[in-house]
């Protein structure tokens, strides 16, 4: 997994490449929270196009940015979903409390 | 010679990093058993979840620890009819399991985590969680849709 | 435990089609080592011609046989220098290697065949055929470049 | 891998996809030799677009698909080599026997 940060006005921007699972979800994790920590931006928005896999401990990272972004009254946004990546949002019934959207022009919108 | 069906039969040390490894190989190996692509991702799901929570709850972290993981292709007979599928066995030296725990929680509460034997549950056809001896063995079984696999079949 | 620097440990039969899932997981694991991508890519190809060659010459086809790939981290002193690489080992009960036929054939002439062990000596920075007792060992290594490893070390 | 034919006036052209190696090499080779024995078409072109892969046992199709084609004074030709395909060739010292163009207009030219 690779993440790069872009801070625009209003947002900020994480382009993620790669899988994310076991090995890498503490860091995508901590990336997020120190982001929301540090940069209060209105919005957090993830770049997922280049996401190919996601497993629940990814998962797991996506609920607690979310919940940290909540919390701050801060809007946490996914998009570009890759068909595995929306299939397990689907299976654990999450995909309804995020945010999606298909491309960086609706995210911005 | 081999025991009958026996695809690969992997040993691998529970680094998280080598999850990435045993996906490519078990995604590769759903395809060239015939599944549907949303199947084989599926499948290849549900033992990366199995070979994490093997990693972190059997092994609770620690990195250089044996697993264990066999596939192979099996045949039987399930409710009178013939099926054919995918049989994956995961087999480790770590804590015992606890049956109480092993229920996957309910998804109505939003929260992180609780959800690997969800993914586990809902892409096999068969998980089995055993203590034999010293050792935890999940079998994970996936049975080929023959709806699917017979669509060019006489008698439809 | 492990025994130091392994990373998998795989037992596969002798089946042409699994060529792709050793290449999927062997592929995995040299990124993940640090190699560069035209690295990966020759590290791969050298394992697939490998086992190719178990499957066509060690076992002359039958493709139920055994075959056993080791891959492990090494770290050792090569002409006075620290090298990091990868070793990768294969285990067959086949046919004995012909010494005589085991040197890579001249790629002035334009025919098919003979190409592999080409490939596998280009590919690694070792190899090495022994027999012993009833076994096929082929031992490959390819160490990390340390030249782009170093780039961003001090002293350059 | 997967082999389609497009049987056009003066050339056929095989788009084949996929990874050529020992468990489909032969099939490669058989569907070659057929194509040249039974359609002789003045150009045989194998579209490699999609092959991220080829082996030692899939350039040795190759090579006798070439010398089935050259013994009939048929031209034999590939495009659109991928990174791994062109190493291969280049590593076998085979590139220059071949005809090799970058895309399917070059090679109908
Ligand atoms: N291989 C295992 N060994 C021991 N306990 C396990 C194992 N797999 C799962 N468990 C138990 O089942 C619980 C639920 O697992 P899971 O649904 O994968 O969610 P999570 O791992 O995120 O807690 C775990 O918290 C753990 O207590
Ligand atoms: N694993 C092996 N066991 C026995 N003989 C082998 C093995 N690998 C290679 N050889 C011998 O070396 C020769 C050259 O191998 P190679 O360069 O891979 O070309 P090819 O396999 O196309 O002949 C083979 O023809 C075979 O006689």
């Amino acid at each position: 997994m690779q993440i790069a940060a872009r801070r625009l006005d209003q947002a900020t921007i994480f382009d993620i490449t790669g899988h994310i699972d076991l090995a890498n979800s503490p860091e995508l994790r901590k990336t997020l929270l120190k982001e929301l920590r540090e940069n209060k931006t209105p919005r957090v928005i993830l770049n997922l196009t280049g996401v190919r896999y996601i497993d629940s401990s990814g998962v797991a990272s996506l609920v607690e940015g979310l919940k940290a972004a909540k919390d701050q009254g801060l809007r946490f946004i996914l998009y570009g979903l890759s068909p595995a990546a929306r299939e397990v949002l689907q299976l654990s019934r999450l995909i309804k409390i995020f945010e999606v959207f298909d491309d960086e022009q609706q995210a911005l919108a | 010679m081999q025991k009958p069906g026996l695809l690969l039969d992997v040993v691998l040390v529970s680094d998280p990093h080598l999850l990435s490894v045993v996906r490519a190989a078990v995604e590769r190996l759903t395809e060239l058993s015939g599944f549907s692509p949303p199947e084989c991702r599926s499948i290849t799901r549900a033992v990366d979840e199995a070979v994490a929570n093997v990693i972190r709850h059997a092994y609770g972290g620690q990195p250089n620890k044996r697993i264990n993981l066999s596939c192979r292709r099996i045949s039987c007979t399930v409710k009178g009819q013939h099926r054919e599928g995918l049989e994956i066995q995961l087999l480790d030296n770590g804590l015992p399991f606890d049956r109480k725990k092993l229920t996957a929680r309910s998804l109505d509460e939003v929260k992180p985590g609780g959800l690997g034997l969800h993914f586990m549950r809902d892409s096999m056809d068969v998980m089995e969680h055993r203590r034999v001896g010293r050792q935890n063995q999940l079998r994970l079984v996936k049975y080929i849709d023959v709806n699917a696999a017979g669509q060019d079949s006489q008698g439809e």
